[in-house]
């Protein structure tokens, strides 16, 4: 297995579009990095500079110490799962499963044993036979997944693996992809839309936005701690509500006011706010919808109208606004508030987090 | 779960609605019939209005050659002979001819593909310095009158000292700047995302031309073969000036050789055109299977 | 530069060394020759023998027939691309659904290709006889096809584009079976009905294909020469004096190879231009 | 002379007192008893179809019954004008033959090439007897006096009439001139039931043949066989425009509609019982008749005069047999040895019945293949008495760019018959052409 | 807008595989109808009959109370977005987007009009001039989003078309979607794998699974009352556990055991169980991650070995076993477990389903 490691990779367009700014990242062996991102942000162009089918404009681009701005992608010994499956459609998907191996000159004994538990694993060994053109859009790109990961390379690059899978088959092929990343040490660099594969599956997430790497930290910690608005907002799903307050200092306390709420920083927060020299200041005051609760003490509070209400089955999400800022709350399904209610609920004050007005920064980053 | 249409489908009884049905599928049915008709019908007229001059050669070479020259209506033989074949088959050794016609050609034609298909995979799958210069010698090529070369060629070779074997017929036509720009045109529409695949799985170029890119551009390959095939078949001039003897002589000549100067017999010259028209069709039919529908489909999303 | 860059830089150019051994041995170098001989005078066998300079050039420019010649293979150029290149794409749309007895029909529009000009022009040379020809005998006619100057270029044209409309088809239904299904499907669904399916779809899906057959219909139209020799031999007058033509009866009959070579790096050079042109078109017109 | 005909003089020369001729002819004969097996000799030909066949069988017979060890290659070359322009390149890459074949028209080129003996010195070096050959054939291939190639397939034109059609016309007598053809038109027509009077290919060999009845020349320099030509004669001789007024006048009254072009372009209307009358080689006898099948009856005639008082006969077309110089001595002597087979009265009269071409040696009239072969055939006496009522001095012309001339002339006429000049301008327009071509040539090539 | 209307729909392939079986459903005018299943299960292939593209092998298809069987895909007026996107290659995003009403004759500022709005929703405004070849997965697959929005058809058919897009984008969509379905009155028919659009954008879902509808009806009541096992375990995410139980009477109560744990049934369920003939046989108890609680009373509660734990943010995923059979249990972040550990939860009784052994029938199913 492999380490990676990009040094002010840029990767610039004919046409002067720069897709990769000064990309700088190094993935240690056996990592399951997961990059995720806007959609166009770059991440399909970060797999495939690291495949060798885009040439790196410019920058270094290292595997396992050896500089690869120049191999060849067919001497990179990595594997590749496509947005875009591209599967061969001639082959049958037995023999598109296997023609990584066979042009590895894998034994055929072998071949068949790898392709007939990738199959299993992926519950298509009823399809060996067909060609592409008869599969559904998941079972094509199960078929993807297989060709992969019938391979043991350097490394394995997949590309929103799991997109056109079911909830149920694409929950049991995470719990595939982790075995396989535990059982092979395998090094995986992984880019999705799914926030519970970014969240379970990675060793550690790379937030992208317009090329350039936002934030690189392991899945708790972009969630706990993230480093700016964008990546606060984008991770979490529903994503993170925010609010321009003023930051006041009321008698000991520092508040937190917008409109008419107001809400009293704890101690932490205070304190930064105050070395920062925050305070008469505006920020942006960032809340995740979960950190709302039915119940809670009465400076925590604030009022929202409820304007939609989406039953997901273990709990609710209310969408509303705060004058005018849209807000979404999520509470157990036992409130039973309607749309045209004013409800109020309580902010989970340690839990907060506060941008600054201008740099987007995160003021309580640790 | 009573919809509109269930309900109205209920009031009405279930035997008219039965009748609906089957006439409106039978109508639909008998749209769909009528149009697959209709277009038989035209291909028909259209193939036998293609058809016409080789359908008439074809009658002609049954024709004992009185029956040609009249001014009466003579589409179809009225005492069809087989004579004329005869007589080519005994004027020239046909068979040897075709033997050579068939070894030179499938040779040129199998050199083709090959060459071209790895030139033009280099002009389109990669990326290298006076690409666009390049094609545009190879195009040249392609516009260099053969005439004005035919003697040239003829010094070199014979310098060689290739004249009359097989080397002479095949080796100057194992390229063609067509069949390089063919190929590049097709690849042009060829899902790239297979290329890069490919390539990722370890496969080099090589190997992805010939287990991905040709099985995948039959179709083009087979126009290509087909075409090249019976483009040496029908090479006249060449093989007239670099072969003297009857071993190494292709149909064409064979042709020729029915033509005399001063007593024509233009229904047996016919019957050797058609007689040697025949191996040239068996090669496309066998070379038509690759001409089906719909490469690509299900291959990439996107 | 080290080992795995110089591969990778030469990689390209190792797969076309094949292809470009043979064009240089017996394309380049004998064209060279020819550009060379078309600044002398040649004697009989054809070896240079006087050095004129451009004077061969001068005089073809002088030359009326040799305008003539120009006029008539533009003509005959034009009627002969335009006429089969339809033929051809007609064929391969009717082709390009399946039905009962497909493969006949298929084999049907792509047999001219599989008979050589001169056998076909042979055939056509008694069917357009005036009084023992199927032709003049179906239509009534009593035209004189192949000796009256009216008719005989288009004969000969029509002749050339019967020969290369096999050819077309093959290479349209080539193009044809490259386009992606399913997006005639979702232009189904968007409610196109066949014919907008062709315009939107068949055509510019075929586009690299019909430029490519363009081009290279128009570059054999202005070689072609064999249906020529048999049928016409130029005449009648000189009204199917194609440049080919013209150029063989320099080069075999008359013991010009001087002029006959330089009419051919004229042939060339305007093929070239022509060719350009078609290319620059390119990049505008051909999808992809 | 011409420069040409002085060099293969010196050729000669320097292997040529007589001794030291008879000395080689016995080394010569000594190896090839030595070594009989040895000499293989590459005979190119142009003879598809029937006569090809011919050939074939005539080879065989001579490399199975000639005792010298002498095998023939016969290698078909394609066409006439294939076969020349092969010899071209095969010359200057020095693949070559040892015989080849020539069409009449390639005659001059063939002397001027030096590439040839002379098959004169061959026949003196054997003594052997040329007054077998036909004269006016012979004289044909003679520049002065010598004999240059052996002729071997020779043929004259002849005109070709529905003896049907002319009894339905009441005409009893053939016509023998163009206004002979012009006066009988109408008659062919309205009361024989003609379609047309007669389809006349347009054919540069018709025209010399018209210039050869005017007993005019040509081309200048005695026709070019004093030296070579330096331009044509028949537009100051007149001839030109008399031949062409009469086609043209012909053509204008719609009696010779264009038929195009070609020596058989004419043919196919007669075959199908249209034309009363065509003209074409004597060699397309077998072929008419076979055509014809029985449908009607058909006649021969002279080859018809321009005007009714010339007095000129006809010249032979077809080709000749030419040695080529390779240097071997050996091969030389097969050479002629095959040649005298070819030419001898048996294989002559086999040729001659298998192709319709003159039997060029006299003394194969004896033989009975050839009776039997006039008999079957009567119409054929025709062509042989045309040929004998014509004289040496018919010869025809040699020009160096003979097969560029006929090109020309045949455009010029077409463009005329279709109404694009008058006769006067045509001639000039040819003259001028082929005047230019000439000097163009001569230019070069001496 | 039209309702549609399958009366026995068939699908059988040439080689005999029926993908679609006895296909019974009514779609009402303005209906959202999600199609859901798992993978492969025929959704794309209903999808592909309505509008035409694959002929029906046996039933009827109707279309605003026409038979449409036969009826051309170009006569249909609907408008589809394809799983794979199916975009014109030689086409520009925005003739793309244009293509459907230039066939249409719409006059071209209206034309204009629409795809501009239609690209702002999407934020693909500065792509309209770019070839499908120069864009990323999501961007592609948001013009093959344009492509149908900017149309008005009787019925819009929705293939996967949020699945290549980050969550962000994806909640703003499924805002639009909601939003073009409430303002244009339209009928869609939507194919997805994503729980959260299955349970918010529709009026109503459609489960199958090959190729035979399971049950259709609304989300809340998919959720709440499935029909079976199949449908129970395949809405919600994470999934239901199932484990087998003996139906035993203790007494008044009756118990449901399996192994050493004992959970008393409430009234409703005992009722049905008794009624049923249930008792001292086996059935399945379904038991929703989100249904157990830290606290609760003893009679509830359950003992189980963590094995793995996911945490997601706003909960927490526990994986582990009781009795050999996997579970999985959503606590909130508080619970302080780690793998290894045995965790006491409790079930919420009233939330329990219980399936027929062989049936697989849902046994309290209201
Ligand atoms: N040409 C074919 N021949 C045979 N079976 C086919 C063919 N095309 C599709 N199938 C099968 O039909 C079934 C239904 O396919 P469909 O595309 O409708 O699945 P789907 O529900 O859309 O799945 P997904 O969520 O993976 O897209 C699949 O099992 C597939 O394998
Ligand atoms: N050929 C091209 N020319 C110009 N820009 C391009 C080209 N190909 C891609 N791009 C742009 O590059 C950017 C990055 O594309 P990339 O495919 O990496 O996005 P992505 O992060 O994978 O997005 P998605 O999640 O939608 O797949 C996109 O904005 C895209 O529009
Ligand atoms: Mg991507
Ligand atoms: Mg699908």
């Amino acid at each position: 297995m492999a380490s990676l490691s990009f040094v002010n990779v840029c990767k610039t367009y004919k046409n002067g579009l720069t897709v990769v700014k000064d990309f700088n990242l190094d993935i240690k062996d056996r990592e399951f990095l997961i990059l995720v991102g806007p959609s166009g942000c770059g991440k399909s162009m970060t797999l495939r500079m690291i495949a060798g089918l885009e040439d790196i404009t410019s920058g270094e681009l290292w595997i396992d110490g050896q500089l690869m701005n120049m191999t060849s992608p067919q001497s990179r010994d990595l594997s590749m799962v496509f947005q875009s499956y591209a599967l061969y459609p001639h082959l049958t998907v037995y023999q598109n499963m296997a023609f990584g191996l066979k042009v590895h000159k894998v034994p055929k004994d072998e071949i068949e044993k790898r392709v007939g538990r990738a199959a299993e694993i992926l519950h298509i060994s009823h399809l060996l036979d067909r060609k592409p053109s008869a599969l559904s859009g998941g079972q094509k790109q199960r078929v993807a997944i297989g060709s992969v990961i019938v391979r043991q390379p350097k490394a394995y690059l997949m590309d929103e693996p799991l997109s056109n899978l079911d909830a149920k088959l694409r929950s049991q092929m995470r719990v595939e992809l982790a075995k396989i990343h535990r059982e092979l040490g395998a090094t995986i660099i992984y880019v999705t839309h799914d926030q519970v594969e970014a969240m379970t599956l990675g060793t550690r997430i790379v937030v992208m936005n317009s090329g350039v790497i936002q934030q690189a930290a392991s899945p708790n910690d972009i969630y706990e701690n993230p480093v700016n608005k964008f990546v606060a907002g984008f991770i979490g799903s529903p994503s993170m509500n925010f609010f321009p307050v003023w930051v006041a200092r009321r008698g000991e306390k520092i508040c937190l006011e917008f409109g008419k709420n107001k809400l009293i920083a704890n101690e932490i927060c205070s304190k930064r706010l105050v070395e920062d020299g925050y305070v008469g200041r505006r920020v942006y005051l960032g809340i995740r919808p979960e950190d709302f609760h039915e119940e809670g003490p009465e400076e925590q509070k604030i009022l929202f109208d409820v304007e939609m209400k989406e039953v997901l089955g273990a709990e609710i999400l209310f969408h509303g606004r705060i004058n005018r800022e849209e807000i979404c709350v999520r509470l157990s399904p036992n409130v039973k508030a309607e749309p045209g209610e004013r409800l109020p609920v309580y902010v989970d004050m340690d839990r907060i987090k506060l941008f600054d007005m201008d740099t987007e920064q995160n003021i309580i980053y640790v | 779960m009573d919809s509109v249409i269930t309900t109205a489908a209920k009031e009405i009884n279930r035997d008219e609605l039965e009748k609906l049905k089957r006439s409106a599928t039978q109508k639909a049915l008998f749209r769909r019939r009528a149009g697959k008709f209709a277009l038989v019908i035209v291909n028909l007229a259209m193939s036998i209005f293609v058809l016409l001059p080789l359908l008439y050669a074809v009658s002609i070479a049954f024709m004992p050659s009185s029956e040609l020259f009249t001014t009466e209506m003579n589409l179809i033989p009225g005492n069809p002979t087989l004579e004329n074949f005869r007589q080519a088959m005994v004027k020239i050794p046909l068979n040897r001819f075709i033997v050579n016609s068939f070894f030179v050609a499938g040779c040129i034609t199998f050199g083709q593909i090959l060459s071209c298909s790895l030139a033009a995979f280099s002009f389109s799958f990669l990326d290298f310095k006076g690409k666009n210069l390049l094609f545009m010698v190879v195009m040249a090529t392609m516009m260099i009158p053969g005439e004005a070369t035919i003697i040239s060629n003829y010094l070199t070779v014979s310098g060689l000292h290739w004249l009359d074997s097989y080397n002479v017929l095949i080796i100057p036509y194992l390229t063609s700047a067509m069949g390089i720009f063919l190929f590049r045109q097709f690849y042009k529409s060829f899902p790239i995302s297979l290329y890069e695949s490919a390539r990722i799985d370890g496969c080099s170029n090589l190997r992805f031309i010939y287990s991905i890119l040709i099985p995948l551009t039959k179709s083009a390959i087979g126009a290509m073969a087909v075409y090249t095939f019976i483009n040496a078949w029908n090479m006249y001039m060449w093989p007239l000036l670099v072969t003297g003897s009857d071993r190494m002589r292709t149909v064409q000549i064979g042709i020729g050789m029915l033509d005399s100067v001063d007593s024509q017999s233009i229904s047996m010259m016919i019957a050797g055109v058609v007689m040697i028209i025949i191996p040239s069709i068996s090669v496309f039919i066998a070379g038509q299977r690759q001409l089906i529908r719909g490469m690509f489909s299900g291959a990439v999303k996107g | 530069m080290n080992i795995k860059t110089f591969v990778k830089k030469a990689g390209p150019y190792v797969y076309m060394v094949p292809a470009m051994a043979v064009f240089a041995v017996f394309l380049f170098f004998p064209f060279f020759k020819t550009i060379y001989l078309s600044l002398y005078k040649t004697n009989k066998m054809g070896q240079a023998k006087l050095y004129v300079g451009l004077l061969n050039y001068a005089d073809l420019l002088n030359s009326p027939s040799f305008f003539n010649s120009l006029l008539v293979t533009a003509i005959f150029v034009v009627i002969v691309v335009s006429v089969s290149m339809l033929l051809g794409l007609i064929a391969a749309v009717l082709c390009s659904k399946t039905f009962p007895g497909i493969r006949i029909f298929s084999t049907a529009y792509a047999l001219p290709m599989a008979i050589a000009s001169s056998s076909a022009a042979m055939i056509f040379k008694i069917m357009l006889h005036p009084s023992i020809g199927i032709v003049n005998k179906i239509l009534g006619f009593h035209i004189n096809w192949i000796s009256d100057p009216k008719y005989a270029l288009a004969c000969v044209a029509l002749l050339t584009a019967w020969l290369n409309s096999g050819i077309n088809f093959l290479y349209f239904s080539a193009g044809l079976s490259n386009i992606d299904e399913t997006i005639y499907e979702r232009a189904s669904v968007d409610g196109a009905n066949s014919i907008q399916r062709f315009f939107f779809l068949t055509l510019p899906g075929l586009s690299p294909i019909m430029f490519y057959t363009l081009v290279v219909n128009i570059i054999q139209a202005f070689q072609s020469f064999g249906q020529v020799k048999v049928l016409t031999q130029g005449g009648p007058g000189e009204s199917t004096n194609l440049i080919v033509y013209s150029i063989y009866r320099d080069a075999f009959f008359n013991y010009r190879f001087g002029s006959a070579a330089a009419q051919s790096v004229l042939l060339f050079l305007i093929i070239m231009i022509l060719t350009l042109c078609m290319f620059r078109l390119e990049k505008k017109g051909v999808s992809y | 002379l011409s420069g040409c005909a002085k060099q293969t003089g010196t050729e000669t020369n320097s292997a040529s007192s007589p001794a030291a001729e008879t000395q080689t002819t016995a080394a010569q004969i000594a190896e090839s008893s030595d070594s009989p097996k040895d000499t293989t000799i590459t005979f190119w030909h142009s003879m598809g179809g029937v006569n090809g066949e011919a050939i074939d069988t005539l080879v065989k017979k001579f490399n199975k019954e000639n005792t010298s060890g002498i095998t023939v290659e016969a290698q078909y070359q394609g066409s006439y004008d294939d076969a020349i322009n092969k010899l071209k390149s095969a010359q200057i890459g020095n693949m070559g033959a040892d015989l080849v074949q020539i069409y009449d028209i390639g005659t001059r080129f063939m002397i001027d090439s030096g590439w040839v003996i002379p098959m004169q010195e061959l026949i003196d070096e054997d003594h052997w007897d040329l007054t077998q050959v036909e004269p006016n054939i012979a004289a044909y291939y003679t520049v002065s006096g010598n004999l240059y190639s052996m002729p071997f397939n020779s043929s004259t034109p002849i005109l070709y009439y529905n003896k049907d059609i002319f009894t339905k016309a009441g005409i009893a007598d053939i016509p023998d001139s163009l206004p002979g053809i012009e006066r009988i038109g109408d008659d062919l027509i309205n009361k024989g039931g003609a379609g047309e009077v007669i389809s006349l290919g347009i054919y540069g060999w018709f025209f010399e043949q018209f210039t050869c009845k005017q007993q005019a020349y040509y081309a200048d320099n005695g026709n070019g066989r004093e030296d070579a030509a330096t331009a044509v004669d028949f537009d100051k001789n007149g001839a030109g425009v008399k031949t062409l007024a009469a086609w043209k006048d012909l053509s204008d009254k719609g009696y010779a509609p264009n038929v195009g072009r070609g020596g058989d372009a004419g043919l196919a209307d007669f075959s199908a019982g249209k034309a009363a009358m065509t003209l074409g080689s004597t060699a397309s006898l077998k072929q008419i008749l076979n055509d014809v099948n029985g449908k009607f009856e058909v006649g021969t005639a002279y080859f018809p005069k321009v005007s009714d008082d010339d007095k000129g006969g006809v010249s032979i077309g077809g080709g000749s047999l030419w040695a080529l110089n390779n240097e071997d001595p050996a091969k030389q002597q097969a050479v002629w040895k095959f040649v005298k087979f070819l030419v001898s009265p048996e294989s002559q009269a086999y040729w001659n019945s298998q192709t319709g071409y003159f039997p060029v040696t006299v003394a194969a009239h004896n033989e009975a293949v050839f009776k039997d072969n006039i008999a079957k055939y009567p119409q054929f006496k025709t062509a042989i008495d045309q040929l004998h009522d014509s004289t040496p001095q018919s010869a025809g012309a040699l020009l160096s760019v003979f097969p560029e001339a006929r090109q020309i002339v045949e455009t010029e006429i077409e463009n005329m018959i279709n109404n694009k000049g008058t006769p006067e301008d045509t001639v000039a327009k040819m003259a001028e052409s082929i005047n230019k071509s000439i000097e163009d040539y001569n230019l070069i090539n001496n």
